[in-house]
């Protein structure tokens, strides 16, 4: 399985070819377009992340050591930054997830989703996803 | 004259986003300052600055003293009875907390607070509160779909028992001008007290307390050209004598003892602790800059921008509006269809295009509309005809983009 | 290094008043500001005005980092646990308030609130206001003729009863240092909350609130280099947790409906309404400045004029002290035989001298001591010894002038 | 006798002599010392002026439609300022009173002393001097 660090190359590389800001969101969208849809019984109170923009929904399970992510969101830039987010961690073992940093935003220049003024609920989703690499391993102790 | 120009005393507006000119359209959020303004301020911090009151040197005074003209000139302003019927607070949030906070040792169980349903959560919840200390009951004036308030409501919601009438001159999610005389008139007759949140109304037309005859009036001086982080709570000396004091501290007291202390007159006794001295004093020359242009000119100027925008959006297939009201100010509300706002708010600022999106804190209405939040636009002075223009341009591209 | 040279970061001191120099000894009353700090708010207002928190535009990213920015350099400064810990208010007054508000739905009669005798009545007022409305008794750790707190009676002040033991760490009145750390663990010892009005001290020495373990610690950004109208509360996560919200408005709710409304987590659940965001901004400015001489070196400097002016006045047979703590910090409080504070102010502002005079919101020490009021002098970080020199030779001249 | 606007130019052209403030002060500090004390049963609760800076005690009494005023106070410049105030309105007419402004000060360069920073209780006199002509005015009606 790809590294997170070779995963994070990939997603760099791909954005090195848009030349403006239009493309950029055009893939951007169309990658939220994309991302499959939670269920709606999976969308529960407790894997909610309330933004005031837009809302978040995360799920993870573990399997053998590797941590698998659903995610969804009622904005489709949101959904489309969930699914660059979910790329990297998608299967990771805990340990990594755990303290891993996305990097990549930076590259790309898309930090500024992250922004607690944006409140879109993918701050916290970042925070939440490291969560549950922290737990996960404490569980497997 | 159709619009002002006045674009040219905001520094700020002279700038890039994303390669871009700004074109600053979220001005219900916090308006601009103008250079006038952000000078008195380096003024004040390189001449004047000092404690305020107390002071027998010669900067506390010159402090002071400008302190205190701003206070009279938004007495002149509102065209309060009193100077010390304004009292300088945080900001419209404080104010509210300010008199809801004092009428906990009025109110009993069995009183009813009146608020409208077209609330900021800052003229909401601290009512909530209060309604859940005092044991008060918490009636609602419902809003029709078109945003306006539904004051067919009014005859069985008010009653002997109502002590508190609460509601918005204007609407900062829809831009509704609410009928203050009216329901002020409405409330008195039952004996009520009237309290009237300002913020939006201050920036956008001419306000006359005593004309409207309420009881409180809050604004907010970042909403209307000046600082951030002071605004005004306005109340008839009677109200103001009657409520006890909020805060505990320097300047609101006249003598304590260790277990004990009396309190200073109006205004001091709302107004414990340094105020934002800087900040009154910024709204003292945003004020001046304000009736310089003057407000009614503004109006007009902002009248005629909305005009302008509203009928460019009508002739965009997707967009729909919220809040159509007759009466409205300085704001449009819309979505568009299919699409959530923030996508919007998103691709917009990559455009260099500064709206806001979600539920302006006022969730009830997006409630009542059944909507996660709208694209707001919101106007002031400096706005131009070539920003509408641009937005407009910029908004058809993002159409384009989310489909 | 004896002294420190920073005079000449300050603009508003090279100034004249009736026709001298300017010398300002009036800085425990508020602090001058630096150039950085007042550049650093045209920078604000110039590029980067928005309101905070919520909106996707560039201004509002911008504005709400650079704010948020300052939570964590406070939180670095103070040694705070956690970043959430640094609640932003109006000032120190403010955040006395917010908790003993927040005491209310806590004490119940039979409680008792300790307060020292040294207090401003900003942390005096608001405990004899919860007292009134919980039915919870005041009782105070009284202070000694040279204005030390007498430690002597904690044993008998504390009980299983108390709940709340508020002081300052620095005297604004006298410039005593309370030994923190000592009272907080005999505090804690018997499981009451202590809460420390840090207004005097954060400008002149460094503080750790792990360290001194307290549970809530309270500052003024304008006594500390910063602008006016902002101010901090620390307080431990528990606690913070555990007092209801203060204000009620917009940023401060996860979810409202008409009815009833949760609360967001911290630290928004205290930062109801729009906040000071200018002078938050300036405040990280004003932070990093101190930060860039270092705490340790304007104390040691406070320390060095201190003693200065003391070995000076010590040498004028009229003057008589008020407060000689063993500790004490940048304040020097006395009087002039048989003359009146106010009398000497007005001269010495003659002279271009600005002292303050009176009862610096400290009516009960002045009770104690049974005086009017004194004359202080305060010193800061800017302060040279010329300045001293200056004053002491105006100090004469007023004592020549009363005779 | 000499009206209000009279006693304001006799004080006005004293003061013309000054060459700088000491002496201006001085002579203030002598009108202080000079002022009669007010007697102690007058300084009532009712006649005091409370300033956080000096205390200022003022009482009133009409004789054949003259108004008398006695004040005083702690501080010995408040006391020089008093004296003063008082020459002007000392034995005048209710209705002359309760309508004066006190613009000498402002010739003088005294204006700062009614500063309500200074908090010294003579800005209040000033009000209170003045409500007293109106009232004693009111009563003879
Ligand atoms: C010791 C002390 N506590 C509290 C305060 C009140 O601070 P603020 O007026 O900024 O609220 C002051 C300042 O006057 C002070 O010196
Ligand atoms: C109608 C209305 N009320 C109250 C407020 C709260 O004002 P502030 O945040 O300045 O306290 C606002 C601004 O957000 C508003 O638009």
């Amino acid at each position: 399985m790809e590294t997170i660090l070779a995963r994070e190359e990939d997603i760099i590389e791909e954005f090195s070819f848009f030349d403006d800001w239009m493309d950029k969101y055009t893939y951007l969208i169309s990658l939220g377009k994309d991302l499959a849809k939670m269920i709606p019984e999976s969308k529960t109170p407790e894997n909610q992340i309330k933004g005031c923009q837009s809302q978040v929904w995360l799920n993870a399970k573990i399997n053998e050591n590797s941590i698998f992510f659903e995610a969804d969101s009622d904005a489709i830039i949101t959904r489309g930054m969930i699914a660059l987010l979910l790329r990297v961690v998608q299967g990771q073992k805990p340990e990594e997830i755990a303290v891993y940093e996305f990097k990549f935003l930076q590259e790309i220049g898309l930090t500024a989703h992250l922004s607690p003024s944006r409140a879109n609920g993918l701050l916290s989703m970042v925070k939440q996803i490291r969560l549950y690499g922290v737990a996960f391993q404490a569980k497997r102790k | 004259m159709k619009y002002l120009k006045v674009k040219k005393d905001f520094p700020i507006l002279n700038q890039k986003i994303n390669g871009k000119p700004l074109i600053y359209l979220d001005s219900a959020a916090t308006t601009q300052k103008p250079k006038v303004v952000i000078d008195e301020i380096v003024n004040y911090y390189s001449f004047s600055n000092s404690n305020v009151h107390r002071g027998v040197h010669a900067l506390s005074e010159r402090a002071t003293d400008s302190f205190e003209e701003v206070r009279l000139g938004l007495c002149h302003h509102i065209n309060a009875k009193h100077q010390h019927e304004i009292i300088f607070t945080k900001g419209t949030t404080d104010s509210v907390n300010l008199v809801a906070h004092g009428f906990r040792s009025i109110l009993k169980p069995g009183d009813e607070i009146v608020v409208s349903e077209l609330e900021h959560h800052s003229n909401l919840i601290p009512w909530q509160m209060l309604a859940q200390t005092s044991g008060a009951k918490l009636k609602f004036i419902p809003m029709t779909t078109n945003g306006e308030l539904d004051l067919s409501t009014l005859g069985s919601l008010l009653n002997l028992n109502t002590k508190i009438v609460a509601f918005n001159h204007i609407s900062n999610a829809l831009g509704t001008i609410n009928p203050v005389k009216k329901i002020t008139s409405a409330a008195h007759s039952v004996g009520a007290c009237v309290f009237v949140d300002g913020a939006q109304a201050l920036p956008h037309m001419r306000v006359d307390v005593q004309n409207l005859d309420v009881d409180f009036y809050a604004g907010s001086a970042h909403k209307m050209y000046g600082p951030t982080g002071v605004g005004l709570l306005y109340g008839k000396s009677a109200w103001l004598e009657k409520i006890p004091p909020y805060q505990g501290g320097g300047e609101m007291i006249a003598e304590v003892s260790m277990e004990k202390s009396s309190y200073a007159g109006l205004p001091h006794k709302f107004e414990a602790g340094t105020p934002n001295i800087e900040g009154v004093i910024g709204w003292g020359t945003a004020l001046n800059w304000l009736n310089d242009i003057g407000i009614e000119n503004i109006k007009t100027h902002e009248d005629n921008l909305l005009n302008y925008a509203l009928e460019l959006l009508k002739e965009i297939p997707d967009v729909v509006f919220y809040g159509t009201a007759k009466e409205r100010a300085a704001v449009i509300s819309f979505g568009l269809k299919g699409t959530h706002p923030y996508d919007a708010g998103v691709l917009l600022d990559q455009m260099g295009i500064a709206v806001r999106t979600g539920h302006h804190c006022a969730q009830p209405i997006m409630t009542c509309l059944q909507i996660p939040g709208t694209i707001r636009i919101s106007l002031a002075a400096y706005t131009i005809q070539d920003d509408i223009d641009k937005f407009i341009e910029a908004l058809k591209k993002t159409i384009l983009l989310l489909n």
